[in-house]
């Protein structure tokens, strides 16, 4: 009897989005409908009048930009913090301190667009770091976002890439990986808003944040920070 | 394999492609007919004009159609001022957009029938007393049937497999606004390739029986009034 | 009811310009050069030409004038194209009920299966278009602008493609259909046996322009126009039914004070026929010829002469109780017999034809 | 206001979409040139399976090719095992997945010209000595010339504006894989809406000339052939 | 050379068969009612049919037989069609050329420009097919087929849509080409007319089979065909020029024992010529006719009799020194003068044309 809640997703964040759904649905009874696609392609229906009750995108700023146009209600709430691995189907190209890129033994490497998704930027941070960023840069692909990235690799057009570790645990991949430490990236922060009056809106961010949905994100993949709003 | 939210986007996809191919059959047909018979100057300017969405990007199309339809565009602004409601992630606004960037597929086609059709069966035509109507339905459709096909064909098929415009203007509202096209990038980005090669084989499987029967049946039909 | 039409319609370096006032009845025969502008003048009759080339009127309804257009569909003109232009994607059938589903049950004056009939399109009924061959198709042109029950029937050398016995068997029907259709016929041919055969009135055009108009039996005598000088030139008479010589079928005609055995030719007639008789067939005498009996020999007045070619003329003849035949006759024999108007002589006719 | 990459994305958009039109028409025509004439029982399939590829949204499209042109798939196996380089990521690439995507744009507004061509004239071409290809050439390409312009500028415009096919085989490289539609994408996606807006809009200028042209030429030459 | 034909092709109840030998030079004329299978022999002469329909040979090159086929561009046939076909995206010139440049330069036999005067289309060139008229269609089609130096001239009602005087120059043109380019012709008329006028051999078609092939003068005259029959029935003799009127220009011929005046008709001819007489030109007496000069009666027997309709009877007559006329009179006299086959008696002749 309740309107269900539409909830607009990052289309990485689906598949968790999907699991929490259902959980919060049979614990709740609200029904909720999951719309997912690019944060920006969100972000812009958002702007022209989309019925969204809540948003949860891939990065921090369009969360904020939201808050700052008066187009949300409440300030924007971290409910994710992604990891960046690079991976290569092919075991052992990639070693365990990712030395196979200043080795070069590949001829593609795959990764985000920087300027679009979180996870390109850090893969970014992470070439500039290793000072490698000038010398790869004829090698990258560029997947509009992760999951293209993931394409590129999984299809071995590239032979590795730099995907999101929520990837890997979903499709269960093997192959050689190496999990990209925290200090060669700046954090990949994945922020929500609400955006209307809906009653459930709350009641289902304090699902994911506190709740059961918490343990859920870890689940897939993602770091969830000590949140001292629980 | 399919999921409940794949069959109603199955049904929406349908429905879609359904009005759409029949609101760009009822539009394109004038439209084409203009072209192919007008001698005016700025015919080549229409003509311009109707190949143009087909250059920008679906999803760039989308995005402007959003502005235009959403609550402060133009035409959104206008809907709501007459007390509609906004097109913008509605059914309507799909059909919108849809009819839009398919329509030079149904009108070229079209156009091309059109002019080479043999004038003098139309004055044959009307000296059998067949007003300008009855002569565009009893001579120049069935002459031009080919022509009717194949847009029918690229406007049905177009929309089924358009996905920018519709995705950027429906908000992809599972049951609402949500086509199949999009359920299966859904799936290919969220990693679900079985789901997706399951839906993407169903689709293409059902495309391929509908327009196989479409040309079947056209041939017998040719074989019979060739 | 008239038809007055006048057109000027300009297609580059060729201009139409006609001012034409034409019986609203019988057949009326365009006859003209290749190019002359016939089948022009036919499609603006019909409203197949732009509405501002002229002014149209048909019988008491204004067909068009400036300002004021009827739409071709409006004007109820059955048209045989000079190419059949049948609907390829239509049968036979589909071709020939076209126009008749079309007219209104009111104005339908002759049946289906009566014109189906007439033209022998019974086999091919359910044909396709492609596979007819040309006379066939000419056939199915002609009955599908009959069934369509026109006002005004319009045709472009509709016997163009036939063979010599489809031919004359159409022309009967024609003839018969003028009789009991009344639908007034504007006939393009370039055939002077068409000509002679069928038509009432005649129109005779040349570049563009009308060179004469008038009813065939003077047209086809006037030695001042082509016709008179053709190979195959004519006169159209009348003649009366004398009697009937029942043993060997032979019609005996009365005319112009002399008397012609005619084949009857299954046909039994009575009281006034129309006779062709070929200028070629026409000897000419001072004297009654004694030799021969006094079948087909009549007394004629010259009328005028004119000069066929280097060899031959042709004579213009004033026959007793009106009409006018022709004579062609060699150069010589008209000086011999000092052929000039005015002169009384002798015409002996070697055949005639029956026609109607 | 457009950068440099903007500028290389240009070129590299307007070189696909060339190269990508006049493959299509040598591809197009013979295989439209059969479709309008074969009477061969499966001639519809073929003509199903050729306007199969539009049901499938592009990215889809280029998801399956990439999976194809992969190493480990059918036709990039092949390549390598040719001693070919791979084909993904590669101009090359960008151009099959474009020719596929685009291929019914053009087959069948030629197919529906062909077919509706007076067969006769092909016969009096051949009694005049004509052999078949260069009746081709004298009688079938002239006449069907509407039907041409129209595969052309679908097939072009619709390259242009090509974009998830693009997008998933061509890896996105400036200067070699970006094309035009996914630069304005991008700076849609980055919220960089001014220069979304310079670049569509040149976009569009440029096409609607272009577009113009072809139709102002058409135009002209139909005065004097018509 | 000779060309030597088999055909069966069926198309729904429609069958041609045909196994045809004709000679390889001089004018074949197809005669036969609408839709008895002309065109769809044309077409497989053309190689425009399937090739499995039959076998071919035109001199010693075999065009098709089982296993074997010349296609249409290689057999170098100029095909004159029904319709005239002419290309609508070329002008008149382009459609001229068509063949002509396709034509390698040593096989060409007659200039473009001699070909171009000789149909008249000089004020044409430049022009668009689609404003042509009929007639001018018609003449652009043979221009274009004649262009392209053809081996073999296949035409199929070529002047159906010309008028009189077109045709009429138009056949001269078609007299003389065959004299100078020895192209050897198949020509389908419906005209009785132009088959006396043109065709050297005859070949008669009834319902897709051969009914008659043969030399003209001798099927013309078969009182067993229909020709004899019809109502422009005509004979067709050699005659010879025995001397010349200047002042009236008139041509004295004799022939078959008597004398012939005939209108020179502004071409001197000299030796032996053909002459055209028609049936019903042709009358009957049993002596020689004493109150009429010698001219034009010659002796004749009667060597056999068929029945046109019910008044009348076509006599086929042999004349002395070799060829046949024929005499269409009525019933009546046939029975008066007791005409049966052996009879000897006297030929009267109104007129005769002279041919070629
Ligand atoms: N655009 C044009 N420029 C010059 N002359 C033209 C044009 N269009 C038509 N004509 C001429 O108009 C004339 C009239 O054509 P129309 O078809 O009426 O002739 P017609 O009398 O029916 O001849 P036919 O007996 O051969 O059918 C023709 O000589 C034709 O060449
Ligand atoms: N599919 C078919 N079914 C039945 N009859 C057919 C078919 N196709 C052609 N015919 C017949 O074949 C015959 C021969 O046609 P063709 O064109 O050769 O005749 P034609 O002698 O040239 O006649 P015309 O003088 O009228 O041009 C016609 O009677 C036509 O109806
Ligand atoms: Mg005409
Ligand atoms: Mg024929």
């Amino acid at each position: 009897n309740e309107q269900p809640l539409r909830v607009a997703v990052a289309a990485n964040f689906l598949p968790v989005a999907e699991r929490l759904s259902t959980r919060f649905t049979r614990q709740t009874g609200t029904p909720l409908r999951l719309v997912s696609g690019s944060t920006g392609k969100l972000y812009a229906q958002i702007v022209h009048g989309a019925p969204f009750d809540l948003f949860l995108a891939a990065d921090e700023a369009r969360p904020r930009r939201l808050v700052e146009e008066g187009r949300a209600r409440g300030a924007p709430f971290l409910y994710a913090t992604g990891t960046l691995v690079l991976w290569s189907p092919r075991p052992g190209l990639v070693d365990q301190t990712g030395g196979v890129l200043a080795e070069g033994g590949f001829s593609r490497l795959a990764m985000a667009n920087p300027r679009l998704a979180p996870y390109g930027r850090a893969a970014r941070e992470t070439l500039q770091a290793l000072g490698l960023w000038s010398r790869l840069r004829s090698r990258i692909v560029r997947g509009e976002n992760i999951a293209q990235a993931f394409h590129f690799v999984v299809s071995g057009n590239a032979e590795l890439g730099f995907v999101a570790a929520s990837q890997l645990l979903s499709r269960g991949e093997e192959g050689s990986r190496w999990v990209v430490p925290e200090r060669l990236y700046s954090p990949i922060l994945q922020a929500g808003v609400v955006l209307t009056a809906h009653p459930a809106a709350g009641r289902f961010v304090h699902f994911i944040r506190c709740g059961e949905g918490r343990e859920i994100v870890r689940e897939g993949g993602y770091r969830v920070a000590a949140d001292p709003a629980c | 394999m399919l999921s409940g939210a794949d069959l109603a986007a199955l049904q929406v996809t349908l429905r879609l492609a359904l009005i759409t191919t029949l609101i760009l059959l009822l539009l394109g047909t004038p439209l084409a007919w203009w072209l192919a018979r007008s001698r005016a100057w700025f015919r080549p300017v229409v003509e311009a004009v109707v190949a143009l969405p087909l250059v920008l990007p679906p999803t760039v199309l989308g995005f402007y159609l959003l502005i235009l339809l959403g609550p402060e565009g133009a035409l959104g602004g206008l809907v709501t001022a007459l007390g509609g409601r906004p097109l913008a992630f509605t059914f309507s606004g799909l059909v919108i957009g849809s009819v839009l960037y398919s329509l030079p597929f149904v009108v070229q086609p079209l156009q091309t029938a059109f002019s080479t059709l043999d004038r003098r069966l139309l004055e044959a035509s009307a000296t059998l007393r067949a007003p300008p109507f009855d002569r565009f339905v009893s001579v120049v459709v069935p002459l031009s049937r080919s022509g009717f096909i194949t847009a029918a064909v690229l406007g049905f098929a177009h929309t089924v497999g358009e996905f920018g415009v519709v995705l950027m203007i429906g908000g992809n509202i599972p049951g609402e606004t949500q086509v199949l096209s999009i359920a299966i990038y859904d799936h290919v980005e969220a990693l679900e390739y079985t789901s997706a090669h399951w839906l993407a084989g169903g689709l293409l499987l059902l495309s391929f029986l509908l327009l196989l029967t479409v040309y079947l049946v056209n041939r017998r039909w040719s074989v019979a009034h060739p | 009811m008239t038809l007055s039409a006048r057109f000027r319609i300009a297609r580059g370096a060729f201009v139409l310009e006609v001012d034409l006032e034409l019986p609203g009845e019988g057949v009326t025969a365009l006859f003209g050069p290749s190019g002359c502008g016939k089948t022009t003048l036919l499609r603006a009759i019909a409203g197949l030409e732009s509405c501002h080339c002229g002014r149209l009127k048909v019988g008491h309804q204004v067909w068009q004038e400036r300002g004021h257009c009827l739409p071709t569909h409006r004007r109820a003109v059955g048209y045989v194209f000079q190419e059949a232009n049948l609907f390829p994607h239509l049968s036979v059938r589909g071709n020939l009920e076209y126009g008749w589903k079309r007219a209104p049950a009111a104005e339908r004056r002759i049946s289906f299966d009566q014109v189906v009939v007439l033209l022998g399109l019974e086999p091919l009924l359910e044909r396709r278009i492609r596979g007819l061959s040309g006379g066939e198709r000419q056939r199915v042109a002609i009955a599908r602008a009959l069934l369509a029950s026109p006002r005004l029937l319009l045709m472009d050398e509709p016997l163009a493609a036939l063979d010599e016995a489809s031919r004359e068997s159409l022309l009967e029907s024609l003839e018969r259909l003028r009789g009991t259709l009344a639908i007034p016929m504007l006939y393009v041919t370039h055939s002077q046996r068409e000509v002679g055969r069928l038509a009432d009135h005649l129109v005779l055009m040349e570049a563009g322009r009308i060179r004469a108009s008038g009813p065939v039996e003077e047209l086809l005598t006037r030695t001042d126009l082509p016709l008179a000088r053709a190979a195959d030139a004519e006169a159209v008479i009348e003649a009366e039914v004398a009697g009937r010589d029942e043993r060997y079928h032979l019609l005996r005609l009365r005319f112009g004070g002399g008397e012609f055995l005619v084949p009857e030719a299954g046909r039994r007639v009575e009281g006034r026929v129309r006779l062709r008789i070929l200028a070629r067939d026409v000897a000419l005498a001072l004297e009654r010829p004694r030799a021969t009996s006094v079948l087909n020999v009549f007394p004629a007045v010259v009328e005028s002469l004119a000069s066929v070619n280097d060899a031959q003329v042709v004579v213009r003849l004033a026959v007793e109780g009106g009409g006018h035949v022709l004579s062609r006759i060699t150069r010589r024999s008209a000086d011999a017999l000092g052929i000039a108007p005015g002169l009384r002589l002798f015409a002996q006719v070697k055949s005639v034809a029956l026609m109607g």
